[in-house]
């Protein structure tokens, strides 16, 4: 207790990844394949531009809009977008008179099939502490200012659902198609501390 | 908040590698999801650590409870890549598409469990608490009055996964003002803090 | 509890310079207080560093915010230190008296506050908050009812010290059941919490 | 933010406090022998047997102790004992029905003119938390059992005040002299840790 400064150099953590790599190979219970599979889906395969289709999709499709906002698992899925940390979604939809953001303040749940591996600052503490006691103030430093009479609904994902967050159609979109809309539509309107882009920026 | 323009999912190689371990293994890793034993590494490792770093210590610690490693076995390994041993390579194809398919949609059953005790706009109160080990409780709803906004279906409640009681809850989305969480402090505008809270952590 | 046999005041030289350094000034450290500016080391770094670690970093927060030094005069002299430079004396006798009498009985005058809102034995309520400053409000009592056990003669209140608008309260002890802070977690056994909590801490 | 792993190696503490020192010596802003009497005050004049000498003048004295129990400062000040962070000092009887113990759970507040320093399991991290949560746990790994039906009384010295426990006097001590009885108290009896010794042990 409180000797931390006193204890040893620890082992770099890439020394520690490779021994526990070797050693699970070396017992056949893991494949350099599989592990290499893992690292190209984070990578390659899954991040924003899933969460963006889905969004983009209901911009365009009011009925896939509908579908979303009542089982945004089943209706992400009829994209292809699914998989672990996204077996229960929930869509929260922006509007006029409410702003959605989400945190988890107790780790850093998020829907990594719909949005990949979750910032460096959503896994901080001071944004998981920060989102549920002045999330205001946090959307300020993100460029964002909520007005005091809309209705800001902040999510703790402190269980099993994961959120998305539907950001409002830019204005000046009618007719983009949904591959120009899926552009607009940013990682963090999708978190909720940010807008989706206007086509003019 | 320190925002990183164009932040790459990984920081490191290691850091994928490690995400891999955890999703990669022949066997489930032990001892169910990583979170209680992240929480093991104590606050003063836990804060000055990072994300990646959680996790490791998390594998680690799961892979030795479980029989599976030993602390010798580790540190035994780590001296030798650090003297340039290499990781040695295993090739299995059906694992590798195995995992991928961990990421495309899949299909979950319903779980059983006991009806709902809470409706849409009840008015319930969080418990008090102070429980030894893991729990998906904050301390910031505890003893707050809220009102039931969701109701989820139900899952297993993390809290027991690890006992021999293992249990299995709904658990719905809380909303509470902010003034009842934070007092004369809150923060001022229209807000509503949700909060995902299991039925065993609830009083009418 | 890991508890240490015959453990002496300092564990080394310099845990007894650093707190001689607090209370041997010529001037008052400035700044009140030393608790507020170790709060500002930040969870991870109070965590993993030891008590007279954090004494140090709010002397030297202190000092620099003060402006009676530089962060750049004490990196400098660091580095001369490290290279094996001497601290210099300068000895001053009445000093070395004075330092010696604060620990001998002061006189110690009553301060003037507003009368206690609570006697003995009335209920009430911790205030929930979540002041962005120093405080002494422990989390742990937050929203919880409790009954006034002792009431103590009114002094500085410590979270508004460093304000333009400081204030001065009495402070109670308040008597809480452990059930009322833990719950169903509460250890059995006859107990009482009692804990220091100032006037406006408290609702009726 | 969560990069402390990459920040360089800290400057050790010994050179912190000598250059601190060098500076303020420097600017004429410190004394030297007025650091070494801060160190010799507390190394060598004030520590636990201030406190033993307190409460076993109150085991001798009914008249002391009633006074101590009304007013410790005071009671403490006709021994010549007080200074800072002892301006304001309640002492607790312990007694059959009742257990008293002293934590300071935001930092550790204590009082040194009767105490000393405090050790270091008193300012760690588990036993500010676990006293006031699980008190009866953290006194049997001190050794000390508490009856169910005994009163313990965790006060926390979050405040101004800070707390002196009187410990029972032990069976067996009668008739012996205030310096034989000064040598029984200890200072864990006086924290609420710990009984005071009996003449056997």
């Amino acid at each position: 207790m409180g000797d931390a400064h006193e204890t040893a150099q620890p082992t770099a953590p890439e020394v520690r990844t490779a021994a526990l790599e070797s050693l699970l190979v070396e017992k056949g219970l893991i494949a350099t394949d599989a592990v290499d599979a893992v690292v190209d889906v984070f990578e390659n395969e899954i991040g924003p531009r899933n969460g963006a289709q889905v969004v983009a999709r209901a911009w365009a499709d009011p009925q896939f809009r509908e579908r979303l906002l009542a089982d945004a698992t089943a209706a992400a899925a009829e994209l292809g977008i699914g998989g672990v940390e996204g077996e229960h979604v929930v869509a929260l939809a922006n509007g006029p008179r409410v702003h959605n953001v989400v945190v988890c303040t107790l780790c850093s749940c998020y829907p990594w099939p719909l949005l990949g591996i979750p910032p460096v600052w959503y896994k901080s503490p001071a944004y998981r502490a920060r989102a549920v006691s002045e999330p205001r103030a946090v959307l300020e430093e993100f460029g964002l200012s909520i007005p005091d009479d809309v209705e800001l609904r902040v999510w703790d994902s402190s269980a099993e659902i994961r959120y998305l967050v539907v950001p409002e159609r830019p204005a000046g979109t009618e007719g983009r198609s949904e591959e120009e809309l899926t552009a607009l539509v940013t990682r963090d309107s999708m978190i909720g501390v940010g807008l989706a882009l206007t086509p003019a920026t | 908040m320190v925002v990183e323009e164009d932040e790459p999912p990984f920081h490191a190689a290691w850091e994928g590698r490690a995400h891999g371990l955890a999703f990669a293994s022949a066997i489930a890793v032990p001892g169910g999801s990583s979170r209680p034993w992240i929480e093991r590494m104590g606050a003063a490792a836990y804060l000055s650590t990072s994300y990646y770093e959680h996790w490791l210590a998390a594998l680690e610690a799961r892979l030795v409870a479980a029989g599976v490693l030993t602390s010798e076995e580790l540190a035994a390994r780590q001296t030798e890549i650090t003297a340039g041993a290499q990781v040695p390579e295993r090739r299995d194809p059906d694992a590798a598409m195995f995992v991928r398919s961990l990421f495309q949609p899949l299909d979950i059953d319903d779980i059983d469990g006991r009806p709902p005790r809470f409706g849409l706009g009840d008015a319930v109160r969080v418990k008090r608490m102070h429980p030894q080990g893991h729990t998906r409780c904050p301390r910031y709803v505890r003893g707050a009055r809220g009102t039931i906004a969701l109701v989820h279906p139900a899952q297993p409640l993390p809290d027991t996964a690890r006992s021999d009681d293992a249990r299995v809850e709904v658990f719905y989305s809380v909303a509470f003002s902010p003034t009842e969480l934070w007092g004369d402090d809150a923060e001022p505008g229209a807000a509503t803090v949700l909060v995902d809270l299991w039925d065993s952590y609830l009083d009418g």
